[in-house]
């Protein structure tokens, strides 16, 4: 978080209603979202009481585990749950596009994929928990499950993972979602509270939103005062109706504060670069379709020393990436570079579009641009830059002093003699620039994991999923 | 109907509400109260539901219970663990070989009741459901005995919590093997007994082997065997000396219990 | 004196003694302990047996001084320094008897020794070095290792377990408690599968004065411990010109009669680029200069020029206020991070904490105050608010848990109280 | 000794403070949390005083947002029985592996055997007995009752289960309910386990001390024990409670040395609920919350997890509209500026920087500019 973030927070406070810190909105947003509010027992690790989930805000499917600490109802419950996320979830997978690859084969991806919201990072969790106790399940054997169940273990951990993706659009905690588009008058702590932050960037804040019985909690916990006077005596009582109504009653406020969320941040126009990154969700999703229809076995309890390094260095990339993409998609989030002097933004005052350098064969166009700023510039000369109004540019810092930027134009200005039109910014056109590049080479190769070396341990056992994985018993 | 629904429904709701708020400023009285109205409200709606007339639960009271008393079916338990044990591994012996009934609750009060019947008419009976002996001579917690067992057996010394686990887990495993049993309670009873004796398992997560698990018992029992059986002579030869037969049967009050006694 | 030099000569022998007998030997280096040293010496005694070796440092600039350091001592042995395509070696380098540089091995001809970054090494493939050292290998992360480790048979890791410890962008929680986890360093994880590799310790800080050895080992190093290579008088720091008696002038008299000295300013919440502070770490490195001051040390007496003088702050943004501050540029103006394995006369620190309300983990972080506190051969200057003290008082300790990570020493709080307390003898 | 003497006064006035209000006995997870937020002057004083801050906090008005569900404390309950079950059969089983516990080891001594007045003889007795005589003397000892002096109080604290393993060193067994998954569980589930523990350990040290025994040995590495997975089976980890009890101390040292605090306070000062016969505080609300506002207190949002007075003070933040609201990140972001208008003042140009804020004024303006500039 930046001063300008802080501004933005100390502006929501003095006037009671959240203050934007984007422009744009930064996720895709499926036109067909699968809305998921899992509740868990307390005390328990991932024992389900009941989940609210659908892609119809009209009408949410209601799931309870009316008895949580039966085993049988537990997977009775996932296997519902499968009835509703599989073909949801398979409803992409036939849809594709063929993809060509510069030395490899082509290969197909969806034309769209699944989006799974949940309220917030603890929905996330549970659900990456609920994936792990189900996914390594057998359909025989001592405690059999449904076909379904292990599948949706693995559909969940996938979806799980994919969260912890930067950039990843394919499950989002709609907690986290807001608060990169909007900042409110309290803690990012207090942000974490579904209702509240709705409620601050809604109509103001209210204390109702800390009050359990007005807003029950989002989940995946329940409130403990529920749990223990309505909760607790409906399953006593052995009515199932009573749990599924008890169930409801702290479900269906979420159900609702949850499509809030959605109509707030599709009001948002999309960023430049998200359907981008959605597209590498879709090619995603349609990797991890074909690795399971390939009956590769399900995800390893954690990453191997290849697979844990390869990963890493996928997420950083990704994470430089955003980065990049959120400053040059928005300039609400380049303003934050723009403040620290990474980034400036002004009008251009005079430009030599026909300069060059070197003599001879080596000499190169090198259009020059003089631009009045008022940002603190804290680049050094020859510092290389690109703009978001010409993303294919690439330019280097001449000389900065007194709010007057000279740079250099290296790359993006066309082959010819000249620079080709339109490449460089007319005198009186506002422009801005900034260190942050997104040219990444990239990683290099790491050895096959049965290649581990010594250092790592050497090469791990093949993995697979034994009876101690299937058999868990589950309490 | 409906609307009598929806009535009970928001009446429901707004006791729900009336109790959590109370029970937040901890006011135990209100939430007393509100509970009571709740309960009854939640009956009623219950009722409407399914259509049965409201009734308090009543306890589902399987005809077996009736052949065999409570009190039979622990001293069942106990006569086939031979040593000291808790409540819920009588409950499951029980469970797993006499197709028993009885749950841990029902034992908590069982232990007072037989001294109640000891005081009133001493050796009324063939036998008692009784309690082990602490080094204090005091009544063990949680620890049922029978009255019919030597008091070596019924005392407890350092090194018996460990020892009646292996006595039990070797009667166990003998009586899966005599009635070559495969079910499937008695077995689950078995693997959880297995895994913490060393070299009871094979590895596997099958079933262990329960000719493996005794020999298993035995072997780690050697090792206490010795300073146990010390440790337990010398408690009881105390016992013996310093307590009257009830006390023998279900303890010595410990100093707290005879202030609390005088306090009455 | 000698007997004091015979035990770090004892260390080095039995590292070069310990490398034919495992297939890794670690090195544990202390600020200034002669680490390069013994990776020269090493690099030496190894291609003195014919097998070819290959070295790993971590940046360009810790490549092209290992290639300088071994061509100076050892002439007669051929370097072959691998780079980057957009890298441009430095003139002195290309003038080096028997060093070539190139992009790829091809280009090397067949030298004793080749030398790149860990970066560099990890596009090198099918072919595999009898041995290899790896520089700086605290600061590495265990994943460059990985990308590297087929290339070589045996290795020996040279490195500061003080300094700070590798990071990234991106949350680790995942792999937190996995033996490889690729966040940590490099020696953390070869170690954790490899428990009973040989652990040395270089005991003698040579750049250390007796001053500051006893200090930063306290703090940084409590189990270990190492000790100064120098005794006080061994070194010392002159002003040759007066002072006006400022605060600043009274700063720098302290800290060139005993190595230390804390400039505090008035106690103040601050923002990052305190101006104050700023103002005060650019007067002190301006009147260094201005005063004339010359160190004089075993290896004789020389002025202390700018470029013997390094500034150093926590934040980038503190090092550019600091640098707008008019500094001239021969100084070194830097973050903890990129003065790691540096060494200067003269430093002038900003107190990381300095200003500040709460620490973070990141300005607690014990590998942060010693790099700053540790660069220097004569006398180190800080610059703090007042404040600090109570600030680490009232310091709530909530630090999450993970299961399976070896707790890590010195603890950031502890390190932090122990210098602070120390600085507070010096303060002016 | 002058520093009896010093503690001497300051409990009386600490005791002064609480009045007729009964004491609030420390439990190891109080002591824990004492390291929560040591900047807050009000919570120090309370904790010192011994004042349920729970209570006070429900008298107030803002009752604290803690609770444990009904659930969660079945859960817990019925997973230490499990552990401790057939003599510790699972304990035991644990210990073998983790500790290599020679199988001989297996005596178990229940303090609680003992009437309650008795309990902390005895267990001073059989730890006695325990140091002097190696492990033949017992390897388990179950709800021991320990003691710690806080501020001038003595704090009674039982631990789930001591055990004592051969090799002369005890360990102390941490007992929790929350689930250990693939080697890993929630960090701060663990590290709240962890401080609580180094609480035992210290004073178990203490302990072995008073009685001239070498409190080393008293290990560092605790053993927790969780349900593993999603199964009921009990897992042992050895977690190293060594920062913990550095930071303990640093605490305990600090309850000590209240003085500093103690001398501010106005006379009258008084955090007195005045309880009636059955308990209710009867302190005029209004009269309270006055006192506790001449205290200064330290808010930050981390405060709604550890402290029982939160909402009290982050109502009186709300009311002083300070920063400290947004956390302690933007705090210190604003530098020397601690409340929301003045911020804001510098931002918008409606005020002009004191004496050392012209930066912060600087980059305030340069921020509101900038969000000017991008938002229209």
């Amino acid at each position: 978080m930046s001063l300008l973030t802080s501004l933005a927070r100390l502006r929501a406070l003095d006037e009671g209603i959240a203050q934007p810190v984007a422009t744009v909105r930064h996720c895709h947003l499926s036109a067909r979202p699968m809305v998921f509010i899992p509740l868990k027992l307390s005390g328990e690790a991932a024992a389900p009481l009941a989940a609210m989930l659908g892609t119809d805000r009209a009408d949410p499917a209601l799931l309870v585990v009316t008895q949580p600490r039966n085993r049988d109802l537990r997977f009775a419950w996932a296997a519902q749950v499968a009835e509703v996320l599989l073909p949801y979830i398979e409803g992409f997978m036939n849809d594709t596009e063929t993809v060509e690859r510069k030395n490899t084969d082509p290969y197909e991806r969806a034309i769209d994929a699944p989006q799974l919201i949940v309220p917030n990072q603890g929905g996330v969790a549970f659900t990456r928990l609920l994936g792990r106790s189900t996914r390594f399940r057998r359909t025989d054997g001592p405690y059999p499950v449904p076909e379904s169940v292990p599948l949706l273990g693995r559909w969940l951990t996938y979806l799980g993972e994919r969260a912890a993706y930067p950039g990843s659009s394919l499950m989002l905690a709609a907690t986290e979602e807001l608060g990169r588009h909007w900042a409110s008058g309290q803690s990012s702590l207090e942000d974490a509270n579904l209702a509240a932050l709705l409620a601050w960037i809604t109509t103001g804040p209210t204390d109702e939103a800390e009050d359990p019985l007005i807003w029950p909690p989002a989940g995946p916990a329940t409130d403990p005062g529920f749990d223990a006077e309505v909760l607790a005596p409906a399953m006593e009582s052995g009515s199932a109706e009573r749990v599924t109504e008890a169930l409801r009653t702290q479900l269906e406020p979420t159900w609702r504060l949850m499509w809030q969320a959605i109509d707030l941040l599709a009001a948002l126009p999309e960023g430049a670069s998200v359907a981008q990154r959605w597209e590498q969700d879709r090619g995603s999703f349609s990797g991890m379709a074909v690795h399971i229809a390939e009956g590769a076995p399900p995800q390893a309890r954690r990453d191997g020393a290849v697979a844990a390094a390869a990963r890493l260095a996928r997420m950083e990339r990704a994470q430089a990436a955003y980065d990049v993409q959120r400053a040059y998609d928005d300039p609400l989030v380049m303003a934050e570079y723009r403040l620290t002097g990474e980034a400036f933004a002004g009008e251009v005052i005079e430009t030599v579009p026909d300069n060059t350098e070197g003599e001879g064969r080596s000499r190169k166009l090198r259009p020059l641009v003089v631009i009045k700023t008022d940002d603190p510039v804290r680049l050094p000369p020859g510092t290389t830059l690109g703009t978001p109004q010409r993303r294919s540019q690439g330019a280097e810092l001449v000389e900065a002093a007194e709010g007057l930027v000279t740079l250099k134009i290296t790359k993006g200005m066309g082959r010819g003699r000249t620079a080709a039109p339109g490449a460089v910014p007319e005198v009186g056109e506002r422009v801005c620039y900034t260190s942050l590049t997104d040219d990444f080479q990239g990683s290099p190769a790491l050895p096959e994991p049965e290649a581990t070396p010594w250092t790592h341990g050497g090469p791990p056992q093949e993995y697979v999923p034994d009876d101690e994985d299937a058999q868990e018993e589950w309490s | 109907m409906s609307d009598r629904l929806d009535d009970l429904e928001r009446r429901i709701d707004e006791l729900r509400a009336g109790v959590r708020k109370a029970m937040r400023v901890r006011d135990g009285a209100t939430a007393r109260v509100l509970r009571a109205e709740l309960r009854s409200a939640e009956r009623a709606w219950d009722a409407l539901v399914s259509g049965r007339p409201p009734q308090a639960k009543e306890e589902p009271q399987p005809q077996k219970a009736a052949l065999v008393t409570v009190r039979e079916q622990v001293h069942q338990g106990l006569r086939l663990l031979g040593a000291a044990a808790q409540p819920r591994l009588i409950v499951a012996v029980s469970d797993a070989f006499f197709g028993g009934t009885i749950r841990s609750s029902q034992l908590t009060s069982l232990r007072r009741d037989e001294e109640r019947s000891f005081r009133s008419s001493p050796f009324g009976r063939p036998y008692y459901l009784c309690a082990a002996l602490t080094d204090r001579l005091s009544p063990a917690r949680g620890l049922l005995t029978l009255s019919t067992w030597p008091l070596e057996r019924r005392v407890v010394g350092p090194l018996s919590p460990r020892v009646d686990f292996l006595t039990c887990a070797i009667a166990t495993a003998t009586a899966i093997e005599e009635r070559d049993s495969d079910d499937e309670r008695a077995l689950r009873l078995l693997v959880r007994m297995a895994r913490n004796i060393p070299g009871a398992t094979d590895g596997t997560l099958g079933p262990p082997d329960p000719g493996r698990v005794a020999a298993a018992a035995r072997a780690e029992l050697l090792v206490h065997a010795e300073r146990d059986t010390r440790d337990r002579a010398e408690l009881a030869e105390r016992a013996t000396a310093q307590l009257g037969d009830a006390a023998r049967l279900f303890g010595a009050a410990t100093l707290s219990t005879i202030k609390k006694e005088n306090a009455k | 004196m000698t007997t004091e030099q015979l035990a770090p000569e004892q260390v080095i022998r039995n590292v070069l003694a310990d490398l034919p007998r495992h297939r890794g030997v670690v090195v544990d280096s202390p600020p200034g302990a002669g680490k390069s040293t013994l990776v020269v010496r090493a690099a030496a005694h190894i291609a003195a047996t014919g097998e070819p070796l290959m070295i790993v440092a971590q940046t360009n600039e810790q490549v092209d001084d290992l290639v300088a350091r071994i061509s100076d001592k050892h002439p007669h042995l051929t370097v072959g320094r691998l780079s980057a395509g957009g890298y441009v070696p430095p003139l002195r380098m290309l003038e080096l008897p028997g060093v070539r540089v190139g992009t790829r091995i091809q280009d090397l001809g067949d030298p004793d020794i080749v030398i790149a970054t860990a970066d560099k090494w990890a596009w090198i493939g099918d072919r595999v070095w009898p041995w290899a050292i790896v520089d700086e290998a605290y600061q590495m992360r265990s994943d460059k290792l990985l990308r590297i480790a087929g290339l070589f048979e045996r290795a020996l890791f040279v490195g500061d377990p003080g300094q700070l410890d590798p990071f990234s962008i991106v949350d680790g929680d995942r792999w937190s408690g996995l033996s490889w986890d690729p966040l940590q360093s490099a020696v953390s994880v070869l170690l954790r599968h490899n428990p009973d590799l040989p652990v040395h310790r270089l005991p003698v800080s040579w750049r250390l004065p007796a001053s500051a050895a006893p200090v930063v080992s306290q703090a940084f190093y409590p189990f270990t411990g190492f000790r100064s290579g120098t005794n006080h008088g061994d070194r010392w720091l002159e002003l040759s010109t007066g002072g006006m008696g400022t605060v600043h002038d009274r700063a720098l008299e302290e800290a060139a009669r005993s190595g230390w000295a804390l400039l505090e300013l008035p106690n103040r919440h601050t923002v990052r680029t305190d101006g104050e502070a700023v103002q005060a770490v650019a007067l002190l490195a301006e009147r260094l200069l201005q005063r004339g001051a010359v160190a004089g040390s075993e290896q004789g007496e020389r002025p202390v020029t700018a470029d013997r003088i390094a500034v150093g702050a926590a934040h980038r943004d503190q090092v550019a206020a600091i640098r707008a501050a008019g500094l001239p540029p021969e100084i070194t103006v830097d973050t903890a991070n990129r003065l790691q394995g540096r060494e200067y006369d003269v430093t002038i620190v900003l107190h990381p904490l300095s200003g500040r309300r709460d620490a973070t983990a990141f300005h607690l972080e014990s590998g942060r105050l010693c790099v700053l506190a540790s660069r220097h051969r004569h006398a180190c200057v800080v610059v703090a608010r007042a404040g600090i003290a109570e600030l680490l008082d009232a310091h709530p300790s909530a630090e999450p848990v993970q299961l399976g990570v070896p707790v890590k020493f010195p603890d950031g709080w502890e390190a932090n109280q122990s210098v602070l307390e120390h600085l507070s003898r010096h303060r002016v | 000794m002058s520093g009896l003497k010093r503690e001497g006064d300051h409990v009386h006035r600490l005791d002064a403070l609480r009045g007729t209000t009964p004491q609030q006995p420390h439990d190891a997870r109080a002591i824990a949390a004492l390291a929560a937020n040591p900047g807050c002057a009000r919570r120090a004083l309370m904790d010192g005083a011994g004042i349920d801050k729970d209570a006070a906090a429900r008298h107030l008005g803002f009752p604290a947002p803690f609770g444990q569900s009904p659930f969660a404390i079945t859960r817990g309950n019925m997973f230490e029985a499990l552990v401790k079950a057939d003599g510790c059969a699972e304990l035991l089983r644990m210990l073998r592996e983790v500790l290599g516990l020679p199988v001989a080891e297996v005596s178990y001594h229940d303090v609680e055997n003992v009437g309650a007045h008795l309990r902390h003889a005895h267990t001073k007795a059989l730890f006695d007995r325990a140091a002097r005589e190696g492990h033949d003397a017992g390897t388990l000892y179950d709800h021991p009752l320990l003691s710690l002096r806080i501020a001038g109080h003595t704090a009674y604290l039982e631990p789930d289960v001591v055990a004592f393993q051969l090799g002369g060193r005890f360990h102390i067994v941490e007992i929790k309910s929350f689930a250990v998954i693939d080697g890993q569980a929630d960090p701060a589930a663990v590290a709240a386990a962890a401080r609580q523990a180094a609480v035992y350990v210290l004073a178990l040290r203490n302990l072995l001390e008073e009685l001239g025994h070498d409190p080393l040995k008293v290990s560092h590495d605790v053993v927790l024990v969780c349900p593993e997975n999603f199964a009921n089976r009990p897992v042992a980890t050895l977690v190293d409670v060594r920062k913990q009890l550095a930071v303990l101390r640093r605490q305990l040292a600090r309850m000590t040395t209240l003085d500093r605090l103690l001398e501010g306070l106005p006379d009258d000062l008084s955090f007195d609920l005045l309880p009636d016969e059955d308990g209710r505080p009867t302190r005029p609300v209004a009269e309270l919350a006055d006192a506790l506002h001449r205290t200064t207190a330290r808010y930050a949002p981390d405060c709604l997890s550890t402290c029982d007075l939160c909402f009290f003070c982050r109502d009186e933040a709300r009311q002083e509209g300070a920063s400290d609201l947004l956390g302690r990140q933007v705090r210190d972001e604003l530098g020397g500026v601690a409340s929301v208008a003045e911020a804001l003042g510098l931002a918008d140009g409606s005020r002009d920087p004191a004496e050392g804020q012209e930066e912060i004024a600087r980059l305030l303006r340069n921020a509101e500019r900038l969000r000017r500039e991008c938002l229209n």
